[in-house]
């Protein structure tokens, strides 16, 4: 019997819970559990993952009710998205080493980590719970903890943008909770398979639809897409840099996640109009976060946008709800939080070690910090999506699903969305490389300590080992995204 | 909309959940903003704890003495979870409010926005 | 009987709510608004949820509105 | 210009709720979904299958435990949140502007000092009695958590000299979610599923204790969480 799986969510948050009084006397013993409970749960999730890549998704009945009585933890190929959020999370917590040292008061180390595991613990009950108003509880310990984590750094206007992030992320919860009710109010019952089997047979169309439309507005809310994502670049680009790499990577994903669960419930309900309306934010979200990009100075709002701008290729492909669309999709929500984890971790080096954050004043960094560029080289040209890397599939995917749909005018756009990020990278890297340092410190600017570097590096391995081996993460969700859209 | 007066209480949880939408968009004081926050959350809890309500239904406490059609005790205890994510949230709003207030001195939202 | 006291306890709800948004002093909004929770409250009671009705009067009712009143004492008192 | 954005956004929202509320099955409705699918056999079966009189408490503790321990951890991590983002002194102490501190008046302070322990015997009742009356742990808890605050107001015991030292204050507040590992690891020996009751005849005592435990936990928990909210949000 596979009690890895609650244990898996479990173990997390107990030891979240714990690490303020475990570690009241000597902070340093926080990041070590911290550490120690993370790496226990990507060997959990790594087992669970191997399990359903070789037998299939299975399902854990909590406290031993049957599905609709009780919760059922339903661990299908989406929720090996667990993996990918508890390696990431290793890396940040590895490289939040020295950074949360300097950038904290001391007082607040410890209730860090106990934030980070909580988050965590949150994250990964997410995306492999099969009840409804049990993904509504994980969504807000995670959104609770993203919050308080925004304003941890403490900057001038930090408290501000964590505020615009709640008051965001709590109206689209109270509305997803309102869309629940009504789900319930109709059907009877919180499990999702069951939901899905009762909502078929419901006459009135009307509050279907509501339930609909409000879980589908409020999840993009919580996944920053272009029209609504007003609190994203603030909230990304002020907090702490381990938490920038967090929050772009992985919590953002998670609204993606949920919209992915809630689509096969409405199976009954024609979703063309649906599909389309999603093609077309996705398309403008492409676009226009990566604009939006293109004029930032500060290197941390430019990858705020960027990520804007590739959550519009994730909801574009979920629009065009073709095969091959909805697998590049699903693939560039993992390669994308490997990608962009690279990019902020060693854009975050840069500014540890310089103390700069501007294009303008970080001119030079390439030959006083060596190895964290090319890092940063190397995520670069991932998200352009250049062939060898990881950001490549998921944009070859997408844009071959466009074709297939017969809409060229969507293949162009993510042509063009990668050509706009590629104009602003090149001429970041030139900055780096070829100019000539603006400030003489740069020249005396020492390369990230070990246990910052070591992360940058293992993801930018990441992104290229993704795009080499890429066929593994496609076979792995060929059969999910075969039910979502066999289903839909 | 003869339907909508036999759900004449939905409607007005509806009226509540914007009036509370209106309060978090148009008032710029962020106490203000946290308040409407709360009334609307509270009006989507008492949506739900409507939803499960009988007619001459009594608690869902199965007593000795106790019969009768009893109410549904799902919606009781999702409400219970929102209440307490609902007082969690407020204490955090709270905080980073005092933190505002302290790093740049108003709670007015247009004020503040020029202030970053 | 049953439909009149439910009509009023939502018109009551209603009113509150717009009291909350009208008034200028944060104190009273909040005042205003732990009423609105102690009816809520009332509501919930009628509509056989006593263990929800409690919640609510000891959190919604309680608990938010101490919090906010500090809050309102450290920092400032009046909307502009 | 403002004004219409807002009414425009207003009845985006206001408009389709209505419609799709209107078509809900009318609340009350004997025979809605609400009440014959899942509900029902809770109503039916319930008293029997957790052995809690209160199935709102059966529900919370037993049906969907998991719920509530995610809940449990909701509260814990506003109380990290806060702690993680109020300004700290050099000492860990909140920075000043503090509330403005009114001396407690002689005969508020008597009061107090004589219904706190009544305060403490009904919070315990609520607590104790939460699986057969109305009540439970969250509600225990914040009684207890209330009256942890009025003393420390009499006591004058602020955030500096908390009501429950710094060291201890921290296990407790972490009551709630240990008692439900601990509870969640017995289930798991007992009946081969994490968070599970034993249902068999002889075993209704020890399932009956467990879910006492775990009231106990989410009591003293919750109690002591609302009690550091509130230390935090006053400061001095």
């Amino acid at each position: 019997m596979s009690h890895w799986l609650p244990l898996a969510v479990i173990v997390p948050l107990v030891a979240g819970a714990l690490t303020p009084a475990l570690a009241h006397g000597r902070p340093g013993l926080a990041r070590a559990w911290a550490v120690a409970v993370t790496a226990w749960c990507t060997f959990a999730t790594a087992l669970l993952t191997s399990r359903v890549a070789l037998t299939g998704p299975f399902s854990y009945e909590m406290g031993g009710w049957a599905a609709p009585w009780g919760i059922e933890l339903r661990f299908d190929e989406f929720s090996a998205a667990a993996l990918f959020i508890c390696v990431i999370m290793l890396l940040v917590l590895v490289f939040s080493g020295p950074y949360v040292r300097r950038a904290l008061p001391e007082a607040r180390i410890t209730w860090y980590y106990s934030l980070l595991l909580i988050n965590l613990g949150g994250m990964i009950g997410f995306v492999v719970t099969g009840d409804l108003f049990n993904l509504f509880v994980f969504m807000e310990l995670v959104a609770v903890s993203s919050y308080a984590l925004v304003a941890v750094g403490g900057g001038r206007t930090a408290a501000l943008a964590a505020f615009k992030y709640l008051i965001a992320g709590a109206v689209s919860s109270a509305l997803i909770l309102f869309c629940i009710g009504v789900l319930y109010s109709l059907t009877g019952s919180l499990n999702m398979a069951d939901v899905a089997l009762r909502l078929a047979t419901i006459e009135s169309p009307a509050p279907v639809m509501l339930a609909l439309a409000g879980m589908t507005v409020a999840f993009l809310v919580k996944a920053g897409l272009f029209p609504v994502h007003v609190w994203l670049p603030d909230a990304h680009a002020i907090a702490p840099t381990p938490i920038n790499a967090v929050s772009s990577a992985l919590v953002v994903k998670l609204g993606i996640i949920g919209l992915l669960r809630i689509l096969p419930l409405f199976g009954a309900v024609s979703l063309a109009p649906l599909y389309e309306a999603l093609a077309w934010l996705g398309a403008i979200s492409v676009l226009a976060g990566a604009f939006f990009a293109l004029f930032q100075q500060d290197i941390k709002l430019m990858l705020a946008y960027s990520t804007i701008s590739n959550i519009g290729y994730i909801v574009l492909g979920l629009g065009l709800a073709g095969e091959l669309a909805v697998t590049g999709a699903g693939i560039h929500v993992l390669n994308h939080a490997l990608i962009k984890a690279a990019l902020f971790l060693a854009a975050g080096a840069m500014i540890h070690q310089s103390g700069y954050r501007t294009l303008h004043d970080l001119r030079g960094i390439g030959r006083a910090m060596p190895w964290t560029t090319l890092a940063l080289l190397v995520g670069a040209l991932s998200i352009v999506g250049l062939p060898p890397t990881a950001g490549f599939l998921g944009k070859w995917y997408i844009a071959l699903g466009a074709l297939e749909a017969g809409r060229p005018g969507f293949a162009v756009v993510v042509l063009a969305g990668a050509l706009i990020i590629f104009a602003y990278l090149a001429r970041m890297l030139n900055a780096f490389y070829f100019r000539a340092p603006s400030h003489e410190e740069m020249l005396a600017v020492r390369e990230a300590p070990a246990s910052m570097l070591l992360p940058v590096l293992v993801l930018a391995a990441l992104c290229v080992l993704g795009g080499l081996l890429g066929r593994w993460p496609v076979m792995l969700i060929a059969p999910a995204v075969g039910r979502l859209v066999g289903g839909g | 909309m003869a339907a909508l007066w036999g759900n004449i209480d939905y409607a007005a949880f509806v009226v509540l959940f914007c009036i509370g939408l209106y309060i978090i968009i148009a008032k710029q004081n962020l106490i203000k903003k946290l308040l409407g926050l709360n009334i609307m959350e509270t009006a989507v809890f008492a949506f739900v704890v409507t939803s499960g309500m009988v007619d001459g239904g009594t608690a869902p406490i199965v007593g000795p003495g106790m019969s009768g059609p009893f109410a549904s005790p799902l919606p009781h205890a999702m409400v219970l979870t929102g209440i307490v994510v609902a007082v969690s949230i407020t204490a955090l709003a709270l905080c980073l409010i005092i933190e505002i207030y302290r790093q740049c001195g108003t709670l007015e939202a247009d004020e503040l926005k020029g202030a970053e | 009987m049953n439909q009149v006291f439910d009509l009023v306890m939502l018109a009551l709800l209603i009113a509150m709510a717009l009291a909350v948004a009208r008034s200028k002093d944060l104190v009273a909004a909040a005042m205003i608004f732990s009423g609105y929770g102690l009816v809520m409250c009332l509501l919930w009671q009628h509509r056989g949820a006593p263990d929800v009705a409690m919640t609510e009067a000891a959190i919604g009712a309680g608990v938010t509105t101490i919090l906010v009143l500090l809050a309102i004492g450290r920092t400032c008192r009046r909307e502009k | 210009m403002r004004k219409s954005l807002v009414a425009i956004t207003i009845a985006a929202a206001a408009v389709p709720m209505l419609i799709g509320v209107a078509g809900l099955p009318r609340p009350g409705d004997p025979s809605a979904a609400v009440h014959t699918h899942v509900a029902a056999r809770y109503i039916a079966e319930g008293a029997h299958e957790t052995g809690a009189d209160n199935l709102v408490t059966g529900v919370l503790l037993n049906y969907r435990g998991f719920d509530t321990f995610g809940e449990v951890m909701i509260i814990f991590a506003a109380l990290a949140a806060v702690m993680a983002v109020l300004p700290r002194g050099a000492t860990g102490l909140p920075g000043a502007g503090a509330a403005s501190g009114i001396p407690i008046s002689p005969i508020v302070a008597f009061i107090i000092r004589l219904t706190a322990p009544f305060i403490a015997a009904f919070g315990a009742f609520v607590i104790f009695k939460g699986h057969v009356s109305p009540g439970g742990g969250f509600q225990g808890g914040v009684i207890l958590g209330a009256l942890l605050m009025m003393l420390s107001l009499v006591l004058g015991r602020g955030v500096d000299r908390p009501l429950i030292p710094a060291r201890s204050a921290r296990w407790l507040q972490a009551a709630a979610p240990l008692a439900f590992f601990a509870v969640g690891v017995l289930g798991l020996g007992l009946t081969g599923a994490v968070l599970g009751y034993p249902a068999e005849p002889g075993r209704e005592l020890l399932r009956e204790l467990m879910m006492i435990f775990l009231e106990i936990g989410i009591g003293v928990g919750g109690g002591a969480i609302i009690l550091g909210l509130f230390l935090e949000t006053r400061g001095e």
